[in-house]
C-alpha cells in the first residue's frame, strides 16, 4: 500500500460518520422524527469515500436521492446536514430540500437529486464550466446502476467525452434500481461497458474496497485535470437496507444479502487497518466513539434548532 | 357495493379489465413483485404473471413511447410513471407523440393507452415529488385527464381510462391511497367527461379536484354551519373538461371558487375561471376566487408544506370574503 | 436609433452582452457555422470562435441539463432549442433542476442561464414544429418567460434576459424573424416584467403577445375605422406578468380580449382572464374574451393552417361581439 | 449473388422511385408547391431498399423526418404521398401531416416524424406488440447518426435488449446531423460500436451497397422472427442535398461531396445489374421512364386533388 497511514485514517473516519449518520436516521425514521423518503447509503462508503479523498473544496460533484455519504465525503457540515433531514431552519436548505436536496455550492456539491439520472447531465455542465474556465477543477458525477439506463446517461458522457470535459462518471452498482435486479434491466454484466459507446476509458472495480475506489478514481481524476477528458468508473458494492426506509426488500435473496454484508466495505478496511498495524483496537473503538459524538452532536442541534418562519415559503424562487 | 380504499378500487378496475382483454398489459418500474411505490399494484404480478404485468428499466422516454408503438400496433398499454413530477422526461412522448400521432396521421392511428402516475404533497417528499401538474395534460389536446377523488371513481375511471381508444392519463392522489369509500362490486364504469356533484348547495359553488374535493367538502360542512350553502362540483375528468355541469351550479349560485393542489399561476383553475368569465359572465355576482397552492416549489419542512397546501380553512376563508 | 429586423436585434443584444462578459456562452444545435435553423446566430461564431459558441450533439436533455450545471458553477450559458416543440425533452430539466434548484438549496444557488427557443406556425411546418408553449413554462414557478414581438423588445428583453439571474426562457417567434422596426444602438435593456401599452385606446384592451401583436395592431386599425377604440397591451414578459398593465387599462376599457397563438384550453389567456375575473371583477362590463388557436394539433395543409391561426379578423370580430 | 435476379431489378426500381420522388420534391419545393420543411433522400436509397426488403405489411417500421425513401421502400402508394406533401385531402394523412409525418398504419408504417430519435421508443413497442402477441412480426426502426445521441436511443435499445423485442435498430450514418460532422458529435466512428452497451450484435456496413444492406438485414430479421432479440445495423452513406431544401450545405467539404456521389448507390447498382447482365441498357432505360411516368403520374394526382375541408381541422383530435 502506497497510501499514507493518515489517509487510510482518514477514510476510515469518514466511513464510520457516514454509516453512524446513516444508523441514526434509521433510528430517527422509525421514530417518526424525520420525515418523507428516506434512502440511507449503508453498505455502499467506499465508493463516496474513496473517490471525494481525491478532491478539493473547487471540484465538484453531483450526487443521488442516496445522496448522504457522497456529501459527508465531499465535507458536508453533519449538523447542518442533520438539521436538514429535520427541515429545520438551521439546514442546508432552510428546511425547504430534505434528505433528497441537500447541497453545498460552495464545497462544489450541486446537491443530491431526486430526479434519478438527473445529476448527470448537471455534472457534465460543472466539468463545462471548470474547462471553460481553465481551471484544473473536476466534476464527478455519482449515480446508481438503474440511472445508468436513463437517457441523461448516454446525452452526458457523450458531450462529456466530444467535449473532453473534466468528468469522472461514478456509478454505484448496487445491482438494484428499487426492486429490478441489474439482470432483468440490463442484459450486461459491466456498466463500464457503456464507456466504449463514448469513446472514453471504463473500468470496473470492487466498491467495497475504498483503497480500490480511492487509486481508481485518483487516474481518472488525474486524467480530467490534464485535459485528456472523462471516464467511467463502475463500483460494484450492495446496499445493506431497503431501497428506501420501510422497504422489507422482499424481492432480495437473503443469501446473496448475506454474503454482501460480510464485504462491508467498513468491516474490511478495518481489518487491512489491523492487519497492517495502521491501528490498534483500542484507537478503533477510540475513532467509533469520536464518530458516534459528532453524529450526536449533529442531532442535538438539528432538535433544537427551529422550523423555518413562514415567510420562508415564497423566498428562494427567484434570485435578486 | 363494497367498502373499498381508494387504492383497492383502482386496482380493482385494472383486474377487472385486464381479465377480459389479454391486449392489456401494464409496464413501469416496480409494478412486479414490489407492487408499486404505494402499493397500488400489489398482487397484480401474481394474478396475471410476468408477461402482463412488467418491470421496466429506469427509463421513463421508452416506457412512455413504447406505450405509443405498442397501442399503434394493437395493444392496451397502461403504463405507469411513478411520480407525476418525473412527466418532463416522457413529455415529448406525450406532447407530440402519444398527443398528436392520430392527427397527424389523419385519423389512421388509434392509441388506446393508459398513463398511470401519482400526484400531490403532504407527505414530506419536498419539490421533485410532490407536484400536482394536471395542467401540463390538459393543455394538450389529443389526450384525455382523470384524476379521481372516491374510491369509487378510481374503479370507476380506471375502467373507463382502459377502455378509452385514446391516450389518458390517470391521476392518483398519493394522499387517498388509503382513503376508503363504497364502491360498485364488478363492472362499472365512469363516464369520462363528465363531473360529479359531491355535495349540493344553493350560495356558491365550489369546483375541486382529487384531494381537494375533500377540503371542499370540509369546508362546505363548515360553512352550513355559518349558513352557507356550498355545492361542491368534482370534475374527475378535467379534460374533456364538462363545464355545462359548472355553469348549471352557477344559475343557482351565482358565485364561483376553484380549488386545486397546484400551483395558481397557469393552473387548471385560471382556464375554469376563463370559461366562466366568458360563457357564464351574466351568471355571477361575485369576483371568482382560486384557492390553491402559492407559486412557489413544494418545501421539504412539514410546517411549512402545512401551509403551503390549500386546506378546509383557506376556502372557509375564500368563500366568507363572498358574502 | 436605427433600422435593424427582429432576429438583428436579438443577435445585437446577444452581441452586446456577450462582448462584456467572458462567461457567457452560447451553446445548440448547429449554432455555430450554420449559423442556427433561421439565421439567429449568424455571425457569432465568426465573431467568438468555437469556445464560446458551441455546437452540440442532438441531445436536448443535456444541452438545458448541462447549462443548469455550468450556471451553478459560475457561468452564463444561453443554450438554444431550436424549436419550442422540443421542450418536451428537456422538460424535467426546467421543471425540476432549473427552475427549483434555487429554492430546494435554500437560496444557495444562483442559475443565470437563458433558454432561446422558437416558437408559432403559419410556414407549413406541420404539428410539431408550429407550436406555442409558453403556457408550460409560465406555470412553472422560477423560471422566467419573454416573448418579444419587436425588433426593439427582441434586442432589450435579450439583454435584460442574459444579465438576469434567474433561468429565463426567450422565445422568438419565427415568423417575426424578418420584421423590421426601429432598435436603439448600443447596450439597451427592457426591464423583464414590463408590458408595453403597443396602442393607446379607450373602448376595449387587447392583450396579446409576440407574433399576435402585429394582428392585435391591425385589428386596432380595423376597429378605429368603425370608431372602437382599442388599445393594444403586449406583456413581453409572461412570467412574472404584468398584471397591474392590464387592470389599468380596464379601468379605462371595461372590456378585455386575450389573443395568444397557443391553443385556448391551458393557454396563459385562461390566467390573465382569471386574474380579471378576481382582482379587476368590478372593472368589467362584458365577458372576457379569447381569441387562441382551436384544441388541435396545428395540421400541416397551409389552407388549415390559416384558419387555425387568430387572426386580425377574428380578433376584430370577438371585439364587435362586445358591443 | 444469391439473390435472384427478380429481387434485384426490384431494388432498382425502388431505390429509381425513391430518386425521382425526391428529384421532384427539389423542383416542386423550388416552385413553391409544397410548403414547410423538405428533407430529402437522395444518395441514401440503397439503405431502406434493402432493408425493407425483408420485410411484409405484416413488420413494422419507423422512420423519420426524412421519410419518404422508407415509405416508397415499405410499399407506401406514391399518389397519396405526393398528395399529402401538397397538403391535399386525398393525402396519407388528409393534409394534415405533410411529409414530416405520412403514415400508413396499415402497411405497418408508424410514421414520418418531425422529432429527431422519437422514432425508436415506438419502433421498440411496435417490437414488443409483435412479440405479446407471438406474431413472427419484427418492428424496423429508421434513424440518423445524430439520432443516435439522444436518450431515446439509449433506452430504446436497452429496453429491447432486456425484453428480447424483435426489432432491428437501422443507422443511417450519413455522417451529419444537420451541420454538425459526426466526428463533432461523438467520439467513435462506428455507431454500432454502441450496440455491446445493450448487450446486442452491432455491425456496420456499406449503407451504398444494397445487396450489403439487404443481407445484414437479412440476417437480424431472421434473428428477431426466432426469439433471439434485436440488433442494431449501422449504414454508412451520405446525403446529396442540403439538410432541408433550402440548405447550400456549406459545412460540408466539396471533394469529400464530390467522392461520394461517386459512390452513389444507384449507380453502383446499375453497373453491378449492366456487369453481371441482369439487365441490359434498353432494359434500364425502360425502367427508368417507367418510375417517371409513376412520379409524374402521383404529381398529377396530388395537383388535382382538394384542399381538406376546413372541418377536418378540428376532427381526428380524438378517436371515437
Ligand atoms: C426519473 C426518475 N424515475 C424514477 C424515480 C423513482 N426512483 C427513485 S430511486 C430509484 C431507483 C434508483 O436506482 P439506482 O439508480 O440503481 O440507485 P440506487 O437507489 O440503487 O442507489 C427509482 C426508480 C425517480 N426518482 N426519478
Ligand atoms: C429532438 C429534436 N432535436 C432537433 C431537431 C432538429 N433537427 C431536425 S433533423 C436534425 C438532424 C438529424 O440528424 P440525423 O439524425 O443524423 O438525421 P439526418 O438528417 O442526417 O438524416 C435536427 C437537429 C428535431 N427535429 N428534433
Ligand atoms: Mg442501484
Ligand atoms: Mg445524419
Amino acid at each position: 500500500m502506497e497510501i499514507t497511514k493518515e489517509k487510510l485514517l482518514s477514510f476510515y473516519e469518514t466511513m464510520l460518520t457516514i454509516r453512524y449518520f446513516e444508523e441514526k436516521a434509521v433510528e430517527l425514521f422509525a421514530a417518526g422524527q424525520i420525515p418523507g423518503f428516506v434512502h440511507l447509503y449503508i453498505g455502499e462508503e467506499a465508493v463516496a469515500t474513496g473517490a471525494c479523498a481525491n478532491l478539493t473544496d473547487k471540484d465538484y460533484i453531483t450526487s443521488t436521492h442516496r445522496g448522504h455519504g457522497h456529501l459527508i465525503a465531499k465535507g458536508g457540515k453533519l449538523d447542518l446536514m442533520m438539521a436538514e433531514l429535520f427541515g429545520k431552519a438551521s439546514g442546508y436548505c432552510k428546511g425547504k430540500g430534505g434528505s433528497m436536496h441537500i447541497a453545498d455550492v460552495n464545497l462544489g456539491i450541486l446537491g443530491a437529486n431526486g430526479i434519478v439520472g438527473a445529476g448527470q447531465p448537471i455534472a457534465t455542465g460543472a466539468a463545462f464550466a471548470c474547462k471553460y474556465k481553465k481551471t484544473d477543477a473536476v466534476s464527478v458525477c455519482f449515480f446508481g446502476d438503474g440511472a445508468s439506463n436513463r437517457g441523461t446517461f448516454h446525452e452526458s458522457l457523450n458531450m462529456a467525452s466530444i467535449f473532453k470535459l473534466p468528468a469522472v462518471y461514478i456509478c454505484e452498482n448496487n445491482m438494484y434500481g428499487i426492486s429490478n435486479n441489474q439482470k432483468n434491466h440490463m442484459n450486461i454484466n459491466d456498466i463500464s461497458d457503456r464507456a466504449a459507446a463514448y469513446g472514453m476509458p471504463g473500468m470496473t472495480i470492487d466498491g467495497n474496497d475504498v483503497i480500490a475506489v480511492y487509486e481508481a478514481v485518483k487516474e481518472a481524476v488525474k486524467r480530467a485535470r490534464k485535459g485528456d477528458g472523462p471516464s467511467l468508473i463502475e463500483c460494484k458494492t450492495w446496499r445493506h437496507r431497503g431501497h428506501f426506509e420501510g422497504d422489507p426488500g422482499v424481492y432480495k435473496d437473503p443469501k446473496e444479502q448475506e454474503t454482501w454484508v460480510k464485504k462491508d466495505p467498513i468491516i474490511k478496511l478495518e481489518e487491512k487497518l489491523l492487519e497492517h498495524k495502521v491501528v490498534t483496537k483500542e484507537e478503533i473503538a477510540h475513532l467509533q466513539e469520536e464518530a458516534h459524538g459528532k453524529i450526536e452532536a449533529a442531532v442535538e442541534f438539528a432538535k433544537n434548532s427551529k422550523d423555518p418562519s413562514l415567510d420562508e415559503l415564497l423566498t428562494d424562487v427567484y434570485a435578486g | 357495493m363494497t367498502q373499498m380504499s381508494y387504492v383497492e378500487g383502482l386496482r380493482d378496475g385494472i383486474r377487472i379489465e385486464m381479465k377480459k382483454d389479454s391486449n392489456i398489459y401494464m409496464a413501469g418500474e416496480d409494478v412486479g413483485i414490489f407492487g408499486g411505490c404505494f402499493g397500488q399494484t400489489a398482487g397484480l404480478f401474481q394474478e396475471f404473471g410476468g408477461e402482463r404485468i412488467i418491470d421496466t428499466p429506469i427509463s421513463e422516454t421508452v416506457i412512455v413511447g413504447h406505450a405509443v408503438g405498442a397501442a399503434a400496433a394493437g395493444l392496451r398499454p397502461i403504463v405507469e410513471i411513478m411520480f407525476i413530477d418525473f412527466i418532463g422526461v416522457c413529455m415529448d412522448e406525450i406532447l407530440n407523440q402519444a398527443a398528436k400521432m392520430r392527427y397527424m396521421f389523419g385519423g389512421k392511428a388509434k392509441l388506446p393507452m393508459v398513463i398511470r402516475t401519482t400526484c400531490g404533497a403532504g407527505v414530506g417528499a419536498a419539490a421533485q415529488h410532490s407536484q400536482s401538474l394536471e395542467a401540463f395534460l390538459t393543455h394538450i389536446p389529443g389526450i384525455k385527464v382523470v384524476m379521481p377523488a372516491t374510491p369509487a371513481d378510481a374503479k370507476g375511471l380506471m375502467a373507463a381510462a382502459i377502455r378509452d381508444d385514446n391516450p389518458v392519463v390517470y391521476i392518483e392522489h398519493k394522499g387517498l391511497l388509503g382513503f376508503k369509500g363504497e364502491v360498485p362490486e364488478g363492472e362499472y364504469v365512469v363516464p369520462l367527461g363528465k363531473a360529479d356533484i359531491k355535495r349540493e348547495g344553493t350560495d356558491v359553488t365550489i369546483v375541486a379536484w382529487s384531494a381537494m374535493v375533500h377540503q371542499a367538502l370540509a369546508a362546505a360542512e363548515a360553512l352550513a354551519q355559518e349558513g352557507i350553502s356550498a355545492e361542491v362540483i368534482d370534475p374527475r375528468t378535467l379534460a374533456p373538461f364538462d363545464k355545462d355541469s359548472v355553469l348549471q351550479s352557477l344559475e343557482k349560485t351565482g358565485k364561483l371558487v376553484i380549488v386545486h393542489e397546484a400551483v395558481k399561476t397557469g393552473g387548471l383553475g385560471g382556464e375554469i375561471a376563463a370559461l366562466v368569465a366568458d360563457e357564464g359572465f351574466d351568471l355571477l355576482d361575485a369576483p371568482i376566487k382560486r384557492v390553491t397552492a402559492p407559486d412557489c416549489p413544494v418545501p421539504f419542512s412539514s410546517y411549512l408544506e402545512a401551509h403551503y397546501l390549500p386546506s378546509q380553512d383557506k376556502i372557509v376563508k375564500a368563500v366568507k370574503e363572498m358574502f
